[in-house]
């Protein structure tokens, strides 16, 4: 069941969502057996950015009902310090790596991009537009004109396939869809995670009450929304998106199992990436391309 | 970055046990009762020998969900407090829905686990004497490594805080060990780090291993810090994954920058913090 | 732990989400102890057009992982049937009544608000701006310019509390919350269900490849989620425009507890709805509000 | 719309037993096997004598979710298939993971429940004879009605058909049925309205009740259309209620707009059905 997917042939439709695995910690825990059973058809890489990033102080989780509050902060290394130090790791992997960067203004990003299009060992670069615009504070990638401006400008930058990751705290996902497609995305991965929020969590059968007012649990103040709770959302939207645009598309959000995964690709995705259930089982994805493939038609 | 200087650091603890990939499904061996806590057996026949501070994730197989606000939904971490050929023994202390429904477990119903995982333990250098500072459910990776040092034939001696006379029965779990309870219902009454600096009295060449509430662990680090004695902590933090996926399970690190529990711990070298975040200890 | 709301005195903060109890089925079901034992400080009718409506077609209904998505289409008798035969019967409730309304177009909402003045048993109105703008497709209530226009052409219509019930759907809802409150709203609602859809279920046990290409489940197309699941959303949009606005915000989603509905109110509610949970338990309202004052500090 | 003239059409039942208000927490007192299918049985002191047909909503007390794909959430509808002073009995189903954990469930664990709830059968007129007709677990109303008519010394004759024989074994739930399966090991063979058509042949002046899947519903629907031989159907339909508030569980009804199954059913007269959609009906 290979799949071509932008240019890139893969062994098989499922890939990892950025941020949710990390192939040289994972490697460092699991040792070999991480390469011979890679779980995932191509690697894609946490979020990079220009400078180096801390994150956000903990704490950094929370869990929902059948879901995950992550504020992460997107800490790395920076570009120079991902580029020297661990792209070469990463280029041992035995699947193609994708690079994911994110930048505040088309200037950044741009340089990101150019940066990665110099390195032979990147397959493709998908942007994360869930960046806050620094002035108006919303998403670059909510705004379907201001996301196109930035593909322009952008796109010109590399040869490699520039895959847009949407945020889903839009009013019309489809529309910033159509807006990267214009701008000259070769294909877009959605769903990025949905804003969400805690408070100090209630102690173990006791009341919250009595100690409000109560403070944001989370480091960062709010965070995202992932796991089977967003599932049914991502569906959504990857539906609504795949109707809309010719470039393909990577759909996730919520898939635990491959009739999940067959949900998104049934609906019109061309992959699909697995997050927040590799966390309760790094082979996740391993088993999900597999159980696809067993219950292939034919 | 918390992948860099803290492995280099702890380099030489490199040589750790290494998790099968993947989590895998094993069978309850058995439950038992410990006092305020329970001792949870499975039967992990593929599983290597864990190193003392290495820790698991675990989820029942079974309706693992649907608990208090419709949780747990990820795997939850557990030292392992003991192993034996194809057995390993974790602690469990009941404080929510997680540990709750591990607690109902019994023989030959499926476990989810992943592991060992982390860094455990460095062992002593030159056989120095070692002191094994535990509170609460935190004594559990003390178990093992009691176990370890023992047959390494280093000269342990255990050191216990609990809350109550029904949670001090949980020192079992360690053979000769001086146990304290707030309480004062057990043993000396009062703070665990008093029972610490009188051992330290006796012997300012000792090694300090510790494990337990958040500020246990800061007394401990603190008294350490103050006597130059070496000292090895072993963190918490909530955890979504367990090796290095999600980066949700920092603590600050000295010098700036944040330290992974679960892959850059959760065994630090004292010397790595400023101070132990208010997080990063065993439930109280 | 009486409560007052736009003018109205309340005896506690709980009422319930539009759409989510049919007062009068749930008399003829639980007979006179629904009045006695009534779960709610108010009563917000399900959303009322000014045409009748049927609603989609069967299946409704799509359970998820701690969540429900729900495809109904807001079936209901059309405005004149409701206040003729419905209205008089919801007067006899112990609580007040506050009236949903939803229109296409700012007369046909002007429209729906007068009929209501007119009526001394509404003692608020609240508008359903979820509704797709003809034109656009998208929800008139996820454009701030578009949402302050209608707020103000309706405004004039009525001297009873108006509150607006956003749209989650928005890129910024706290602008829209502001736009509400410059048009002339009297309080805020949110959060609606967000966006969601299903296939065509997975025979228990089987998978769902062999079927593939699947149709959508819901009978409608698509739906939108609420629960558990959209709780943590909830309280990250309720807080964002508590933070924002000066009239008083009603907050919803995922409350199942008093817990919850204590999140909700710490953020800045002045009401909180109970909407899915009331499906899991009719008294749930009741034992929230009950639990709620158990807990109350001092 | 669906509250109204259908109210008003079965409005000789809206005498009917009136739910509690709330679910309520009861404790299950049984869980025997019968066949394919389970029969649980609740001790439940306080409902009031539910009408045959009426339904009640069904939810473990505990861990009710962590399921297959991190179900259930809502609570499941199941109508009551006998009730004897403070103990009600249901008939169940494995078909998914609500099912599934409540075949789990053991004498002393918890329940919720709300009901009764929905319209049941209306009792025939000038004591005809009644034909209780169903399909697979789609039985379980019809052993309730059966007690009562018999209580009435109404003449009943039940005609039951199932899958296999494994699910054949329910047909014990009621007294002297013909039972029919499709695969023919047992009984007729061949479906269960070849077996009514044959009873309405020797009398045209009996009533039919019915519960089922819904093409078996359809069937008989259809063959009591053309014959004029009233027939009450009991409906199914996936609820989030049970109660009228979520307009969820619609069925198209005779004339345009829906009804309601859980308010205006789960019995309708099949003269309000043009017929009976395909997600209407038991697990086949
Ligand atoms: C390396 C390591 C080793 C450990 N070893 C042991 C051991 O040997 N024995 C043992 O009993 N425990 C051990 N723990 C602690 C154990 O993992 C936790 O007690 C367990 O995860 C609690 O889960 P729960 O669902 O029972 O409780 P939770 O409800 O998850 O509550 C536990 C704590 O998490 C926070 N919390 C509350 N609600 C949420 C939420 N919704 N999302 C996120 N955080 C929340 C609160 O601070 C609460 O006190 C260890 C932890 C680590 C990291
Ligand atoms: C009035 C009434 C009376 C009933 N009486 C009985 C009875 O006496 N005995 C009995 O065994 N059953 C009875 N049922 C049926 C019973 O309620 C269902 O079998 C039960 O709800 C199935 O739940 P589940 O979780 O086991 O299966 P589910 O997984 O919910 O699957 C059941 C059906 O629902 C659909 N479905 C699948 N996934 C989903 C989803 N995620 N969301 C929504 N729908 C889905 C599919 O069509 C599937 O076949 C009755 C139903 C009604 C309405
Ligand atoms: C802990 C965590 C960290 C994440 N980090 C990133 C990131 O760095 N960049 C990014 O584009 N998406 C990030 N995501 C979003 C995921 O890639 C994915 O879009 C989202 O989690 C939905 O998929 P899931 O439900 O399968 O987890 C992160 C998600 C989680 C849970
Ligand atoms: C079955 C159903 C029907 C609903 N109908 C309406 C409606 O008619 N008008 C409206 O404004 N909101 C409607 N809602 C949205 C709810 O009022 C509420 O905003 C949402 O469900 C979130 O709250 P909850 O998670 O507590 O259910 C409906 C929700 C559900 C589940
Ligand atoms: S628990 Fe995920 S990185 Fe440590
Ligand atoms: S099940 Fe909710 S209205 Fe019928």
């Amino acid at each position: 069941m290979s799949v071509e997917f932008c240019g890139l042939k893969l062994a098989h439709p499922v890939i990892n969502g950025s941020g949710t695995f990390d192939a040289l910690a994972a490697r460092a825990a699991f040792g070999p057996a991480l390469d011979s059973e890679f779980p995932f058809a191509a690697y894609v890489s946490k979020t990079i950015t220009l400078e180096p990033r801390r994150g956000n102080p903990p704490p950094r989780l929370w869990e929902t009902p059948a879901g995950l509050v992550n504020s992460i902060g997107l800490p790395n290394k920076g570009l120079v310090c991902y580029l020297a130090e661990d792209l070469p790791e990463l280029a041992t992997l035995p699947v193609p790596v994708i690079t994911n960067v994110m930048g505040s203004t088309a200037a950044e990003i741009a340089a990101l991009v150019e940066a990665c299009d110099a390195r032979a060992e990147i397959s493709a670069v998908e942007l994360n537009v869930s960046c806050p615009n620094v002035k108006t504070g919303l998403d670059i990638g909510a705004d379907p004109r201001q996301l196109e401006e930035v593909l322009r400008a952008v796109r010109p930058r590399t040869g490699k396939p520039l895959i847009v990751k949407l945020t889903p705290n839009a009013a019309d996902v489809p529309a910033c869809a159509l807006a990267a497609e214009a701008g000259g995305a070769d294909g877009v991965s959605l769903i990025n995670t949905l804003r969400a929020m805690a408070l100090t969590p209630v102690p173990h059968g006791g009341s919250s009450a009595r100690q409000s007012p109560r403070r944001p649990w989370l480091g960062g103040g709010s965070g995202g929304l992932s796991g089977p709770a967003i599932r049914a959302v991502a569906l959504a939207q990857v539906a609504a998106v795949s109707a809309r645009v010719r470039i393909p598309v990577v759909g996730m959000g919520g898939v635990s199992s491959a009739a999940h995964a067959r949900d998104l690709l049934d609906v019109g995705a061309t992959l699909v990436a697995v997050g927040t259930e590799s966390f309760r089982d790094p082979a996740a994805g391993a088993r999900i391309a597999r159980d696809l493939l067993a219950a292939r038609p034919g | 970055m918390s992948d860099g200087p803290a492995a280099a650091s702890l380099g030489e603890r490199s040589d750790r046990a290494i998790a099968p990939f993947g989590r895998r499904l094993l069978t309850v061996a058995g439950m038992d009762e410990l006092g305020a806590y329970r001792v949870l057996r499975v039967a992990d026949p593929v599983g290597p020998r864990p190193d003392p501070g290495q820790f698991a994730m675990l989820a029942a197989a079974e309706r693992w969900g649907g608990g208090e606000d419709e949780r747990p939904y990820l795997a939850r971490a557990f030292s392992i407090a003991r192993w034996s050929e194809g057995e390993a023994h974790y602690l469990l202390e009941d404080v929510g829905p997680g540990t709750e429904r591990l607690c109902e477990l019994r023989a030959g119903e499926g476990l989810w686990a992943l592991g060992p995982l982390g860094r455990g333990f460095a062992m002593p250098r030159e056989r120095r004497r070692a002191l094994l500072v535990g509170g609460g459910v935190g004594i559990a990776p003390l178990a093992i490594l009691q176990d370890t040092l023992s047959r390494k034939d280093v000269p342990v001696r255990a050191l216990l805080g609990f809350r109550d006379a029904v949670r001090a029965v949980g020192a079992a779990l360690l053979d000769g060990a001086r146990v304290t309870t707030d309480d004062g219902s057990i043993g000396a009454g009062g703070l665990v780090t008093d029972l610490l600096a009188a051992e330290l009295d006796q012997d300012e060449h000792a090694v300090v291993y510790a494990c337990g509430p958040a500020p246990m662990l800061e007394a401990v680090r603190a008294l350490c810090a103050t006597r130059g004695v070496p000292a090895q902590l072993a963190l918490e933090a909530g955890m979504a994954c367990g090796f290095g996926a999600c980066y949700g399970c920092v603590v600050p690190r000295r010098g700036g920058g944040y330290l992974r529990v679960c892959v850059d711990g959760p065994v630090i070298d004292a010397a790595e913090l400023d101070e132990v975040e208010a997080h990063a200890g065993a439930p109280a």
